[in-house]
């Protein structure tokens, strides 16, 4: 089955709605919140499916005032066809979400696995660990084609991100593991990272690491073994 | 309103009452004679449920800037949601709680009073508005004597006159309910990045030892006498070896002589034998025979498997978990007069330390006369007070002991460091109601609490089961939450869930003596303080229900 | 038009008028920038001149303020006291819940443009 | 004359205030300015109209019932019993509570979150401090007798005054707060983060990872300063805004917090950041034993979740995520970026507070009060959290905040 939602008009205050592939009656009679209101998803709106053998879920219209899509979504397909809310995939574990346009911060927060692909931009907190948690993203893959903001896979521990334009500071700090690639230009990266791997194509090199062959490594001041690898930007 | 409790199994160890059916009647907040009850508008039918006075905590950091500090450093802690603003507030927490969480969850499992232990003088505005905002609860606060440097003057001087007018005088400012000591001059030397290793080395800067802060203030408190003594958390705490720091403490009360001149606190994380961690054992055994011989009185500091937030006023012993924990760490420096740190640490039932640790509370739990010892984790240090039923059931059945060794899979150098296994004591209802209501009531000196005596405060739970039919399987269950709890007469709690929104009383204890002996020497003091001395402190106006106990 | 770095700030004069944001003081307390005299030579600026600053947040009219050489700022730094003319051009969000209100890139020249007042900077 | 009055101007929160009749003595510019007459807003209003106390609370007790997300931001200059009343409106209401702190300290909350913070009462600055830093900050304007009854020139019992103690000043410009100094740097602006990473790297015996220049400092200057501050016996870094409203914000704070973990394992360290207004720590503690959070809190699901970046107030707004706002003794309008700004021109506000103010001309209901600390009495919070009790010295026509918040919780 394939359910294509559409907001039925323009929201006042941003909408939570934790979208995740399910059947039909639960999706209609999902709680999510205008506000303090608190309503169901097919009051707020429209929900067109049709049988296809899918497991899919198509948001066609404006999304980006819609938070937690995706959240915790353990399998099938969303696709956001226009630009997405907070929160998008955050904590997810399986399936596949892909964004066509730009999403806003806290992309896969905290996220075990799946794949999550934003054709535009991301903005802050891709795969973060959410406040005062000990860890950030564990597992899965999160692809954006565009640019990135700040604090970029921070305390990652597993999975792997790739930017494919630029990102802004904090790209991986206190890592403890997975990969981040960052094919543009970042700013600060690794700061406090234990373990893992970054992958950047230009970067300010924090007086923590220092150059071991073609690799930087660090950080030193929490005796780290991360590397920083400077590669060929995408052309 | 006038209520009668009927046919309830009653416990009250103030009245050798042990399990008997009875009615109990509340009248204005009081419990009455029936005689005295005229018109009763409700009856509550305790038919097959056990009755008991409400519960005390007499150590818990529930209120003042530490406990605050450690909320917003740990949203991760925070966001765990006990129950929504509907009629009652929001309640938030699963370690550290939000005031009205505390007050809640308190009272859902039968407690009705509780006391916060440690604040720093100058911070108590800040410490009752915390407990001004804790609902439903009796309370009080403990301000901080043990690294005052007016402290360490009195005491070098071995001026007991000076000391009794200076406690007098911080009690009033305080609002306090009795005298705190933790590490004394520990946490002066940790201003110079040291601590004291022995109660009888001198603190940096000063010609007094801990040893004299102990002694000059336990005969302030016996002279003055306040309704609840000393309560000590003793230097070298949470070391290999604190132990015998311990027992030297427990014979600086015992030349004192006065029943419960002395309470050590959170016994457990100060009885350790060993001298690094990889030997380290538990002195609870000898610990026990001493404490039971001796004036001093103790809780448990039982530790709870899971994770939680350390706090206390012992500076230098954050620092050293800070730098075994790896992990965050509040510190913070108060003025001449304390310190304080808080980190996040997780007891695991697999690391043989934290086995040894959970171990050691029990055993006291169970070797200590239970007009002695009071049930506590040292909330939130040893873990959440929501336990308190956990605890309880272990100290009740053997079996539940030996279960829970075997499905949290705890280290089994306990075999070797503790006696605990080898114990087959197993603590009657009576004695837990001891440990949970008389004990502590007796220790503070709360008169009105702890006992279902006529005149009493009508501050009651009603669990639902029956004390002389004790199942293993049932207890934990039955404790958690009561059928009623009644609070000052009124009924706060009804099958679990809180009813009625009001707020407790905060104690305090009114000290006469004649303060005019150390005006110069607080002249001479505030010349380093960054507050005014007219600023210092709490005046009773500003508390919500005040209630002054006077000596 | 040279490019600086914008820096906000508190002052002593914003300080003692902030309650009295409608007044002729507050409004001369914030709607200037401090420059260094080497920038001043470079835009071709004096004191009590008009400049406009330009950042990737917007632009507003400010006059020219010339501290004694020892508190001047550094050359390709311009410093504006913190208010409303200030966060004409910073407040830059980086994602921390805090806006950047310091150490924005900016460009900077002379303006005949007028200096807003309160009034009709908050009504644009 | 009254004594130990407390002034209410900046977190300094000084308390040796005296007043015979107007005249104040030991207050600074900015404290006089603060107990100065001036302009207040003269009676409650909607829409521009004078209208009565009852009419306008009623007015906004509906505004804040109607939204659907009403954010509740300010507080930082009002006593904590208002406060207190503010989070439970918050709560009910089921909107937004925010605090002047996160235009301002809130990146010090954060990486507290991350990292604690080693801190003290400003005493340990008076009696133990040998090394003094201001990083980032000027309190000579802004926290004007904090050198004298504080930090650079107190007598303490440790430290007897100017000559006992070493001042390091840093900042990217020379402000009046650098000829206090013993030594002055300069750094470029944005680079504190680096800094104190290479500080780190010097004390951790890292040298070898700091390159030849950081942010301006020559690796000598460097390993110099990192020297310096190690031979503290007792040293106080207090920071301000300059770090958290820069390039990293809360991970500059991250980084000195660390930096101060690293020196306490070679010596007593603390850290302080210096708040601004005389409450702003009230209104971050408040809510925290309230709700668990100090700000950035939403309601709307009938319980706290905290969400900086998305329930402070400025993402709020500019998200489009808030529907009404009430602004409690705070002057969004000046201070928000213009964004923010252009949406609290849209929605419906409402405003408490004694002076009139740029949001003042944006309010539709419009409720003054007394001024707290003159007017009014109640509990605040110095910088470093020290409690003190401000009085009421003189007698108003005007509410209380504390009285219109009661009012406002009996309306929702």
């Amino acid at each position: 089955m394939t359910v294509i939602i559409r907001p039925k008009r323009e929201f006042e205050v941003c909408v939570e709605a934790e979208i995740v592939p399910t059947n039909l009656n639960e999706l209609k009679s999902l709680k999510v919140y205008l506000g303090k209101q608190e309503i169901s998803l097919e009051e707020l709106f429209e929900i067109e499916y049709f049988e296809d053998g899918e497991e899919k879920i198509i948001l066609r219209g404006d999304f980006s005032k819609v938070k937690w899509i995706g959240k915790g979504m353990k399998k099938g397909e969303i696709i956001v066809e226009g630009n997405a809310g907070m929160h998008l995939g955050a904590f997810m574990e399986g399936g596949k979400i892909i964004v066509k346009g730009n999403c806003d911060d806290w992309v896969g927060g905290m996220m075990k696995g799946g794949e999550i692909i934003i054709e535009g931009n991301a903005g802050n907190r891709v795969g973060c660990n959410y406040w005062g948690e000990s860890k950030g993203m564990e597992g899965g893959k999160i692809i954006v084609k565009g640019n990135a903001g700040n604090y970029i896979g921070e305390k990652m521990k597993g999975g792997e991100i790739i930017i494919e334009g630029n990102a802004g500071d904090f790209v991986g700090s206190e890592m403890l593991g997975g990969c981040i690639t960052v094919f543009g230009k970042a700013g600060y990266v690794g700061w406090d990272m234990k373990k893992g791997e970054i992958r950047v194509g230009e970067c300010e090199i924090l007086p923590s690491f220092v150059k071991d062959g073609d690799v930087f490594k660090g950080d030193l001041n929490v005796k780290g073994e991360g590397i920083i690898k400077i590669i060929k930007k995408l052309a | 309103m006038t209520i009668m409790i009927k046919n309830g199994i009653v416990v009250d160890p103030t009245q050798n009452i042990d399990g008997e059916k009875m009615d109990l009647f509340i009248k204005n907040g009081k419990l009455v004679e029936e005689s005295e009850a005229g018109k009763v508008e409700k009856v509550i039918d305790a038919n097959g449920m056990t009755v008991v006075p409400g519960g005390i905590d007499i150590h818990a950091h529930i209120a003042g800037p530490k406990i605050n500090a450690g909320r917003s450093m740990r949203p991760e802690d925070l966001k765990y949601v006990r129950s929504k603003s509907n009629k009652t507030r929001c309640a938030m927490g699963k370690v550290l709680l939000t005031c009205p969480a505390i007050g809640y969850e308190y009272a859902k499992m039968g407690y009705t009073t509780a006391i916060e232990p440690a604040t720093p003088t100058i911070y108590s505005i800040h410490t009752h508005e915390e407990l001004d905002s804790i609902p439903i609860v009796d309370k009080a606060a403990l301000p901080l004597f043990g690294n005052w440097h007016l402290t360490f003057k009195f005491a070098a001087e071995g001026d007991v006159e000076k000391m009794k007018a200076f406690v007098a005088w911080a009690i009033d400012k305080a609002k306090g309910y009795g005298i705190k000591i933790v590490n004394p001059g520990g946490v002066e030397a940790w201003m110079y990045g040291k601590n004291v290793h022995s109660i009888h080395e001198l603190i940096p800067g000063f010609e007094a030892t801990p040893a004299e802060v102990l002694t000059t203030l336990m005969k302030a408190a016996v002279e003055l006498n306040l309704p609840h003594k000393v309560h000590v958390h003793c230097n070298n705490l949470g070391v290999p070896g604190s132990a015998e720091t311990t027992a030297e403490t427990i014979k600086l009360a015992e030349k004192i002589g006065k029943e419960n001149c002395l309470h050590i606190t959170h016994v457990q994380f100060n009885s350790y034998t060993g001298d690094s961690w990889k030997n380290i054992g538990s002195g609870a055994e000898e610990l026990s025979k001493l404490i039971n011989s001796s004036p001093v009185t103790v809780d448990m500091g039982q530790v709870i498997f899971g994770h939680t937030t350390t706090m206390t006023a012992d500076g230098p012993f954050e620092f050293a978990l800070f730098k075994l924990a790896k992990t965050k760490w509040i510190n913070k420096d108060v003025e001449i007069e304390t310190g304080g740190g808080i980190v996040p640490i997780t007891y695991r039932a697999k690391s043989p330390v934290n086995a040894v640790q959970w171990a050691t509370s029990l055993e006291f739990g169970l070797l200590v006369d239970p007009d002695k010892i009071v049930v506590s984790t040292d909330y939130p240090n040893g873990g959440p007070f929501v336990e308190y039923p956990y605890i309880i059931s272990l100290l009740m059945s053997k079996k539940l002991r030996e279960n829970e060794v075997k499905e949290k899979n705890v280290s089994n150098y306990i075999e070797r460091a503790t006696s605990l296994l080898s114990l087959d004591i197993e603590r009657s209802f009576y004695d837990i109601v001891k440990m949970t209501r008389s004990t502590p009531a007796k220790i503070l000196g709360l008169k009105n609490k702890g006992t279902l005596r006529i005149g009493a405060d009508a501050d009651i739970a009603i669990y639902p089961f029956n004390c002389n039919e004790v199942r293993d399987e049932e207890l934990l269950k039955s404790l958690e939450r009561t059928a009623y709890t009644i609070k000052s007469g009124e009924i706060v709690v009804k099958d679990g869930e809180i009813v009625s929104d009001i707020w407790g009383k905060t104690f305090w204890v009114k000290v006469n003596s004649e303060r005019e002996i150390i005006e110069e020497e607080l002249n001479d003091v505030f010349k380093y303080y960054t507050v005014s001395k007219n600023n210092y402190g709490v005046k009773e106006e500003w508390i919500r229900k005040p209630e002054v106990v006077k000596v | 038009m040279i490019e600086v770095v914008v820096i906000t700030g508190r002052t002593t004069e914003q300080g003692m008028t902030i309650d009295e944001k409608l007044s002729e003081a507050y409004m001369k307390a914030v709607n200037y920038c401090e420059m260094n005299e080497k920038d001043m030579e470079k835009i071709g600026v004096k004191e009590g001149d008009r400049v406009i600053v330009r950042s990737e947040v917007g632009e507003v009219v400010l006059y020219v303020k010339k501290p004694e050489v020892d508190l001047q700022p550094p050359e390709g730094i311009i410093f504006i006291p913190m208010g409303p003319y200030a966060n004409r051009v910073v407040g830059i969000l980086n994602g921390s819940g805090t806006p950047q209100y310091k150490g924005v890139k900016a460009t900077i020249e002379k303006t005949d443009k007028n200096v807003l007042s309160i009034e009709e900077l908050i009504s644009t | 004359m009254v004594k130990d009055v407390v002034c209410t101007f900046c977190g300094n929160a000084c308390d040796d205030i005296e007043f015979e009749e107007e005249y104040g003595v030991n207050l600074c510019p900015l404290g006089e300015a603060k107990f100065s007459k001036k302009d207040r807003i003269k009676a409650p209003m909607i829409d521009g109209k004078e209208v009565t106390y009852e009419e306008a609370i009623e007015k906004a007790a509906e505004i804040l019932k109607e939204a659907k997300r009403p954010l509740l931001y300010g507080w930082s200059s009002t006593v904590n019993e208002a406060i207190r009343l503010g989070v439970i409106i918050a709560e009910k209401i089921g909107g937004i509570y925010d605090q002047c702190s996160s235009v301002c300290h809130a990146p010090t909350t954060l990486a507290m979150i991350e990292q604690g913070i080693v801190g003290g009462t400003l005493g340990q600055a008076k009696n133990r401090a040998d090394i003094v830093v201001f990083w980032g900050c000027n309190p000579v304007e802004a926290h004007p007798r904090h050198p004298t009854r504080y930090s650079v020139m107190a007598k303490g019992f440790l430290t007897k005054g100017r000559l006992d103690r070493k001042v390091i000043v840093v900042d990217v410009r020379k402000t009046p707060t650098a000829y206090l100094a013993t030594d002055f740097y300069v750094v470029k602006p944005n680079s504190d983060f680096a800094i104190f990473t290479a500080l780190r790297s010097a004390i951790n015996g890292n040298e070898n990872a700091i390159p030849d220049e950081v942010g301006g400092l020559k690796r000598d200057e460097i390993i110099n300063l990192a020297e310096k501050l190690e031979k503290a016996k007792y040293g106080v870094i207090f920071f301000g805004l300059g770090i958290t409203h820069t390039r990293g914000h809360e991970r500059n704070v991250e980084a000195v917090i660390k930096l101060v973990q690293d020196l306490n394992r070679k010596t007593r360290y603390i850290l302080q950041p210096m708040r601004g207004h005389f409450n702003v720590v009230g209104s971050g503690e408040v809510p925290a034993w309230e709700v668990g959070f100090e700000y950035a809190i939403d309601f709307s699901r009938k319980y706290a979740r905290f969400s900086p970046g998305e329930f402070t107030a400025v993402e709020a707004l500019i998200r489009g995520d808030c529907d009404a706002a009430m602004i409690v003794a705070s002057d969004p309008v000046a201070h928000f970026p213009k964004k923010a700004v252009d949406r609290l021109k849209e929605i419906p506000v409402i405003q408490i507070d004694p002076h009139p103010n740029l949001t003042t001309k944006v309010a539709n209901v419009v409720i003054p009060t007394a001024i707290v600390g003159i007017e009014a009495e109640g509990t605040i919070y110095r910088m470093d959290g020290i409690p003190l009790r401000v009085k009421k010295i003189r007698d108003s026509k005007y509410m209380s905040d504390i009285e219109v918040m009661e009012k406002l919780l009996e309306k929702i």
